[in-house]
């Protein structure tokens, strides 16, 4: 079995893991780690096809390295957000500081279950 | 000449490999945080020095020699900076 | 399908549908909006000028920034859109004066209605028939709810949601008539004649029929017809009572092939009308307001002309058309005036109720075909086509039933007359109502002989005399017997099976209910994440059973 | 599109300009005093609404798509960037609901006369121009990787366009919508790295001649669609939408609306019917479309049951996105044997384009009955018609359209998909959408009948509504009905490049 | 060897991806997560892809780590937790994931080779660009639109964060350092590494265009630099309204920007360069990438700003 190979088994079961976490763990933080081994087991995949892809003297296709370098970016970017959205979610003012229109427009939205 | 280098990196290394060992056994049998960084960064200074020390006679030249040393040197002061962050993340 | 040089002509079709969307456009200015109330008896005005003038076979194709909708007008169509137009014309002229609050919005509905109405009887094309259906069809909501009591509340929802399933079924229909259309032709004459060849032919002749019989009222889908009709302001009743449900009408004239024989549908057709006929008396009688019986009235004409309709499908009889549109002519005026007059009996003094209500009784019983009236004729031009079968016999026999009808509706009408004395407040004017009286009487004699091709003397014979008088006796008689005992007939809710349907609510709701709990359970995290899991395997495995 | 194909059309420029116009846009309102940024989007708008029509011009004046090969590197290496005739269709739509959703957002945001620079305004404007500019880039790539980028470029501007309000509630609905449209996107990314890995291209021109009916392009495709759905919202994966739509401000529900859900809709579409076409099996296609029909029924019978006027917008968004999905299974060509049908794919495009101008008029209508009454209880509504009567003769024209009711586009949609039902012999479907047509009456005329009625108590309006802001509403319900203007048959127009 | 190396690789990235899911702290997962970044760094090293180690490294494990630490820390009091899922729907969740990743091994097992690759390709046009490194030649020339679009996504991300800002707040400054007061040690290291820090970054945003690194790698250990004085109290976290914090900002993207559209007058169209100036070209805005992308991750990392700056 080659390191691509087994490499790409890492990724699938990283993909596995990650979406279980993502779906069973309660806690948003917790989630949100999860998408992060999601993203991993996906970026590890790129890995994998780029390492495939090594020809021409260089030891990987660099087309798939350089994806998964704009992907980590995005992931950071998206976890940044994400991260940002629990905080104000959980903080112990939330939803109070912002009083412009909030509260005078009275809509109510369906509160989430998790 | 070699044989002695090679046996001194052996030794060397296994010590680092050992300071690895112990403190990963700490890291995942002290119950708290704070103890667990204290099992970690005791091992990960040590355990990195020694096998960083090991691999000098093992390089090309001097100037390969001193990115090791670089290396570990940083690793000692993130690892510094690290463990401080973790503690106060938890405290 | 040629466009005629006849530019006048051409220009009178398409007014007569345009001039009350025109007016319309605008009410968008406040100030004009409330003012449009007094310009309603205008409105038709072009309508009744192109079904005198324009000669019939004359079309016109309009620009596709228009819809690109085909306008053409035919016999049958001529007599639907003028008889309506009238009405519409009295009804407006009744509006004006009797309407006092939100008048703005009741005449912006008005138009919307009045445009459709008379649009359906010139569409020549599916998609310009059911743009004008669905104004006619919708836009009567505003005219129903427009007094906004509980009642009008609740026959407003009942009408729209029928309207709406309504549409729904004519909308499958059209779209099957298409699909089987030769290259893609939305006109409804090639429809039509591809019907008969079409795979789709079963299931659009149900649509069709089911579609445009919630229209009609058929049994037992008139379920709507007299919350309607009561809850809605006395002109608009008319309007609805009269024009609106020839929306109806025309479809059924338009899409039911009648070039082919449908022995089978045809009789169903028939017997549906037939039973609809008599169940309109039957619930009718028992019926307190005035109101009601008229709208019971109009279940069991509606049914009559369904049973012309069907034998006329049943035999393959092309002069079906004619005979029905001038039928449902006459009904139009005769039904229109009589809800008239029950506006105008509200403002008159006692002293001059007779003359209200002898004018009344002439077009009552006119609807019964009592001899000498329009409906005399109206009867005997529907006598060929129902042939001397069963339900031919039937048929005729249903006019002594509507004489029952109509004469519970006199006397009921005397009876609540003096309760409603007291509101002398709207006065609206005699004259238009007198108009269309008039033209209920006299309109079929001139008529009659270019529909069935015989003159109107032959209705004076004894025979035809005769063959319409026992028909009027019986039901003098018959009502002579009941109106003594009217306690005994206990007075059904209006809207009969309604009732019985309402019992349904619950389990309605409880599926909505069920719907809820569903989207409950799937919008949880946990659910909705794994339905995503789910989905990618099942796709996979659906992708690769290719 | 074949290899050769790629050559950059002399219009092609235009379609670099028509991303890169709103990111310059982005750049510059970043650096400016908030105080100037209303002034940055007058340029930004009118200048990118041209831009827009001259895409479309060149589509339609060429009869082909406008490519164009970016840095001079043509696929598989580089990126292309197309135009075809969808994508100028769909570029036109967004211009449209764009700028009006500008006009009408002028009301609502803008900066206090005095003081500092304020915090929704600023954003707003922002995540104005980034969707904008997503939308466009998802529209023209050609390129999976390129079309994930701005797909994540969409969800970062629409998510915190959910919670501009800042209340916990829309906070939870933005991080809901967030943590689902991120396992979206990396399912979506998961299998356009299977594809690189499998055919060593990205390029969806190249890729239609390169794939194979093979266990790992299934595996693949399945990701990449499910994880668009998510994106989508398509039923039973429309958690995130109902509370994350109506919660949003009255401008932002719009957008989101109208726009953001198709975006990925879009890039679906483009998966089967140009990177993969005639791989999608039949019992693909007709799970897409049950779960089509799922959000038909369980969202228009719960728009029936929402006591608040902007969830039953939100339902009615879920049940009309479900007709989108029909396009699978009609306009592939299964009965026919041919890989197009033209009847259903027109079909399908007029219901996007109708249901975007209909539903943003709907929110910008229902933003402005809730800003005048400072609450959207259905029950509650009385009267308000009379008080707003352009903002409710809005309301009823896109609810016309949502209905199918001639003339308006959501009719033409309609009609072109039951006819294609019928010829495609998949009458099942048929009567979904008119069931659906007839539920969508129901909470139309439900919401329609309260505003005609009686206030139960006298009514209170808590600030004046602008006039100008009605009529933006009322112009984008005029455009869904105007849309029922077109001929009642394949759009040729549509059809440009393929 | 190589492969029981990999082996025990791919074992410990698993059992510890594992072991992060189901640790009951919040804390302890985020631990574990930075751990399993590193080693997902050793994993790129094997799979010949050092660019995206550094890059792993920096960002996946680094300034994430940093981020989510602070904000499991701060989450520490909140109740954020909801209840648990039923056992039955666990078991029904694991055995569907279960099945994607049998269903994703199975098409790791079956790949063919000849794999496709574009390393040929991109090695015969990378003279026309004038780098070295393939992988920046990708991200600068052939795929350089990704890349411009991706600077947006990060911006956008970071308008996004500071949306979430209390209106009173907005042109405040984020609170990194309101937690704990910075301690002596922390302020020490902090006003050390940092000299090392920037010249490492600079040196790897310029040899990025021949070897690994680049402007990502150096941005992100640039932007570590900065949150870490921020965060030991040795700097003072700065305005988001502050006028040159916004030019930095913008200034790769916009810089991109420009020497994009300059490539439709100079050479063959946007985002095109001549071959003469492509290296500099290149280098020029990878500079002021690597400016902007510190400025952008730094501030991301910080949060949204949460109070008025003391004056």
């Amino acid at each position: 079995m080659t390191t691509a190979t087994l490499f790409g088994l890492c990724s699938s079961a990283l993909v596995g893991l990650g979406l279980f976490g993502v779906i069973v763990d309660p806690h948003p933080l917790r989630k949100i780690l999860a998408f992060n081994l999601l993203g991993s087991g996906v970026f590890l995949l790129f890995g994998v096809v780029a390492r495939r892809g090594a020809a021409a003297g260089l030891g990987g296709d660099p087309v798939p390295q350089a994806l998964v370098i704009t992907g980590i970016v995005v992931a950071f970017a998206a976890t940044a957000l994400a991260v940002a959205l629990v905080l104000r979610l959980f903080e112990p003012e939330a939803g109070n500081a912002v009083e412009s229109e909030a509260t005078s427009a009275g809509l109510e939205v369906d509160g989430g279950r998790s | 000449m070699s044989s002695t280098m090679d046996a001194f990196t052996v030794l060397a290394i296994s010590c680092g490999a050992f300071f690895f060992v112990a403190g990963t056994i700490g890291l995942l049998r002290f119950p708290d945080v704070p103890t667990r960084l204290h099992a970690l960064t005791k091992a990960d200074n040590l355990g990195l020095g020694l096998v960083a020390l090991g691999l000098l006679p093992q390089v090309a030249g001097p100037l390969a020699a001193l990115k090791l040393i670089i290396v570990w040197l940083f690793a000692l002061i993130s690892g510094a900076i690290v463990t401080q962050l973790i503690v106060r993340a938890v405290r | 399908m040629t466009m005629l040089a006849d530019m006048p002509a051409v220009m009178l079709l398409a007014a007569a549908p345009a001039v009350p969307l025109l007016m319309i456009a605008t009410a968008i200015v406040p100030r004009a909006r409330e003012r449009l109330i007094a310009y309603l008896p205008f409105a038709p005005v072009p309508a009744i000028v192109a079904a005198i003038t324009v000669p019939h076979g004359t079309s016109v194709v309009l620009p596709q920034a228009l819809l690109g909708l085909t306008l053409e007008i035919d016999k049958p169509g001529a007599i639907l859109l003028g008889s309506a137009a009238l009405l519409w014309m009295a009804g407006g002229i009744h509006a004006r004066s009797s309407i006092r609050e939100q008048v703005g919005r009741f005449a912006a509905w008005w138009l919307i209605t009045l445009a459709g109405s008379l649009g359906v009887f010139l569409a020549a094309d599916m998609i310009g028939f059911y743009f004008f259906y669905t104004l006619v069809s919708l836009a009567a909501y505003g005219l129903v709810v427009h007094d906004d009591t509980p009642d009008a509340r609740r026959a407003s929802s009942l009408y729209v949601a029928l309207a709406l399933l309504g549409e729904a079924l004519l909308f499958m229909a059209f779209v099957l008539l298409a699909a089987a259309a030769p290259g893609g032709s939305v006109l409804i004459s090639d429809a039509v004649a591809a019907l008969s060849a079409s795979p789709w032919r079963e299931p659009a002749l149900l649509l069709i029929i089911l579609g445009f019989g919630l229209k009609i009222a058929l049994v037992p889908l008139h379920v709507w017809m007299p919350l309607t009709y009561v809850a809605a302001p006395t002109p608009a009743a008319a309007v609805l009572s009269g024009a609106a449900v020839n929306a109806g009408v025309v479809g059924l004239i338009r899409f039911l092939p009648f070039d082919t024989a449908m022995p089978a549908w045809g009789e169903a057709l028939a017997v549906i009308g037939l039973l609809s006929a008599l169940y309109g008396v039957i619930v009718g009688v028992t019926q307190a307001n005035p109101k009601a019986v008229l709208a019971y009235s109009s279940i069991s004409q509606m049914g009559f002309i369904a049973a012309v309709l069907g034998m006329g499908l049943a035999t393959g009889n092309t002069a079906v058309p004619l005979v029905v549109a001038f039928y449902a002519a006459h009904h139009t005026l005769a039904k229109g005036g009589l809800f008239l007059s029950l506006g105008l009996l509200d403002a008159r003094s006692p002293r001059y109720v007779w003359l209200v209500l002898l004018p009344a009784a002439v077009l009552a019983l006119g609807l019964a075909g009592l001899p000498l009236t329009g409906g005399q004729l109206a009867k005997m031009a529907a006598k060929g086509p129902l042939g001397d079968g069963a339900i031919g016999t039937l048929a005729h026999l249903s006019a002594a039933g509507s004489t029952l009808l109509m004469l519970f509706f006199l006397l009921r009408l005397n009876t609540t007359v003096p309760q409603n004395m007291a509101k002398p407040t709207i006065n609206p004017p005699a004259a238009a109502w007198l108009v269309v009286a008039f033209a209920a009487l006299v309109m079929p004699w001139i008529l009659f002989p270019t529909i069935v091709g015989a003159s109107w003397r032959h209705a004076l014979t004894h025979k035809e005399l005769w063959s319409a008088s026992w028909p009027v006796i019986a039901g003098g008689v018959m009502a002579a017997v009941l109106w003594p005992r009217r306690a005994i007939l206990r007075n059904i809710p209006q809207g009969d099976l309604l009732i019985l349907a309402e019992r349904c609510g619950p389990a309605a709701r409880r599926v909505a209910v069920a719907f809820e709990r569903t989207d409950d359970a799937l919008r949880q995290w946990s659910v909705a994440s794994m339905c995503i899991v789910l989905l990618v395997l099942l796709t996979a495995l659906a992708l690769a059973a290719s | 599109m074949s290899v050769a194909a790629v050559t950059a059309t002399t219009e092609g420029y235009l379609l670099v300009l028509a991303i890169m116009w709103p990111v310059a846009g982005i750049l510059v309102a970043l650096v400016v005093n908030g105080r100037n940024i209303e002034r940055v989007a007058y340029i930004v708008l009118p200048i990118g609404f041209a831009i827009a029509t001259a895409v479309v011009m060149a589509v339609a004046q060429g009869g082909q798509s406008q490519i164009y090969v970016v840095g001079g590197w043509a696929p598989p290496l580089g990126v292309a960037l197309r135009a075809d005739g969808i994508s100028a269709a769909m570029m036109m739509t967004t211009a449209m609901v764009i700028c009006a959703t500008g006009l009408f957002a002028r009301g609502e945001f803008v900066q206090p006369a005095e003081g500092p620079e304020a915090r929704a305004p600023y954003v707003f404007w922002i995540l104005l121009f980034s969707i904008w500019s997503a939308l466009n880039a998802l529209v023209l790539g050609s390129d999976l990787f390129n079309l994930y980028v701005a797909l994540e470029l969409l969800t970062f501007a629409a998510v915190p366009l959910v919670c501009l309000k800042g209340q916990k509630e829309t906070i939870e609905a933005a991080l809901r919508y967030m943590l689902f449209a991120l396992i979206g996107s990396v399912l979506y990314l998961l299998g356009a790295v299977m594809i690189y890995g499998l055919y060593g291209t990205l390029d969806i021109g190249l890729l239609s001649g390169r794939v194979r009916a093979e266990p790992a392009t299934w595996i693949a495709a399945a990701l990449m669609t499910v994880g668009l759905l998510a994106k989508t919202a398509l039923f039973p994966l429309h958690l995130w939408l109902p509370p994350a739509h109506a919660g949003a401000p009255a401008p932002g529900s719009a957008i989101l609306s109208a726009l953001v859900v198709k975006g990925s809709f879009f890039l679906i579409v483009r998966i089967w019917f140009d990177a993969m076409p005639g791989h999608l099996s039949f019992a693909a296609a007709q799970l897409l479309a049950a779960l089509g029909a799922g959000a038909i029924l369980v969202g228009s019978v719960l728009a029936l049951r929402q006591q608040r006027l902007k969830l039953m917008i939100a339902y009615s968004t879920i049940a009309q996105l479900g007709y989108l999905f029909f396009i699978f299974p009609l306009a592939t060509g299964f009965a026919a044997g041919i890989v197009w049908s033209g009847l259903a794919w027109t079909g399908s495009w007029m219901q996007l384009f109708s249901h975007a101008f209909a539903k943003a008029a709907m929110f910008m209508a229902a933003g402005l009955i809730a800003e005048a009454l400072g609450h959207d209880r259905i029950a509650d509504l009385g009267g308000i018609g009379r008080k707003l009567p352009i903002t409710m003769f809005a309301f009823a024209l896109s609810g016309l359209s949502l209905i199918g009711v001639p003339p308006s586009g959501g009719f033409v949609a309609k009609w072109l998909l039951l006819i294609a039902t019928i010829n495609e012999g998949q009458w099942w479907w048929a009567a979904v959408i008119v069931v659906g047509g007839l539920l969508a009456g129901g909470y139309i005329f439900m919401v329609l009948g309260r505003l005609l009625a009686d206030p139960l108590s006298p009514l209170v309006i808590r600030g004046a509504v602008s006039r100008s802001r009605e009529l933006v509403a009322l112009s984008l319900a005029v455009c869904a009905v105007l849309l029922g203007l077109v001929p009642l048959q394949p759009s040729d127009f549509l059809r440009i490049g393929r | 060897m190589a492969a029981a190396f990999d082996i025990g690789l791919i074992v410990l990235l698993v059992g510890i991806g594992a072991w992060m899911i189901v640790v009951r702290d919040v804390v302890v997962a985020t631990i574990i997560f930075v751990v399993f970044g590193l080693l997902m760094a050793i994993a790129w090293v094997r799979l010949s892809a050092v660019d995206v180690a550094l890059t792993e490294a920096a960002i996946g494990s680094g300034i994430t780590g940093t981020l989510l630490l602070g904000a499991a820390a701060r989450l520490k009091g909140a109740d954020a937790g909801g209840t648990r899922l039923s056992f039955p729907i666990t078991v029904v969740a694991a055995v569907l994931c279960a099945m994607i990743s049998a269903s994703l091994a199975a098409v790791a097992l079956l790949l063919t080779y000849p794999a496709p690759t574009l390393a040929p390709m991109a090695m015969q046009n990378l003279d026309q660009t004038g780098l070295g490194n393939p992988v920046a030649a990708v991200l600068f020339a052939y795929r350089a639109l990704d890349t411009l679009l991706e600077k947006v996504v990060l911006l956008l991300a970071l308008v996004g964060v500071w949306s979430l800002a209390p209106d009173r707040a907005w042109r405040g400054v984020p609170s990194l350092d309101t937690t704990v007061p910075p301690s002596d040690i922390l302020a020490f290291f902090a006003q050390i590494l940092p000299p090392f820090g920037i010249v490492f970054a600079i040196y790897m945003t310029w040899t990025g265009a021949s070897n690994p690194g680049g402007a990502f790698q150096g941005g992100t250990v640039l932007a570590v630099m900065w949150l870490l004085v921020m965060m030991a109290g040795v700097m003072r976290a700065p305005s988001i309204s502050n006028v040159w914090l916004r030019w930095l900002l913008v200034a790769g993207p916009a810089l991109f920007l420009i020497v994009g559209f300059t490539g439709v007058f100079i050479a063959d169209g946007f985002l095109a360069y001549p071959p003469a100036y492509a290296k500099a070209l290149i280098v020029a805005v990878e500079a002021a990438l690597a400016v902007s992308i510190a400025a952008t991750l730094g501030l991301l990392a910080a949060g949204p700003p949460e109070r008025m700056q003391q004056k």
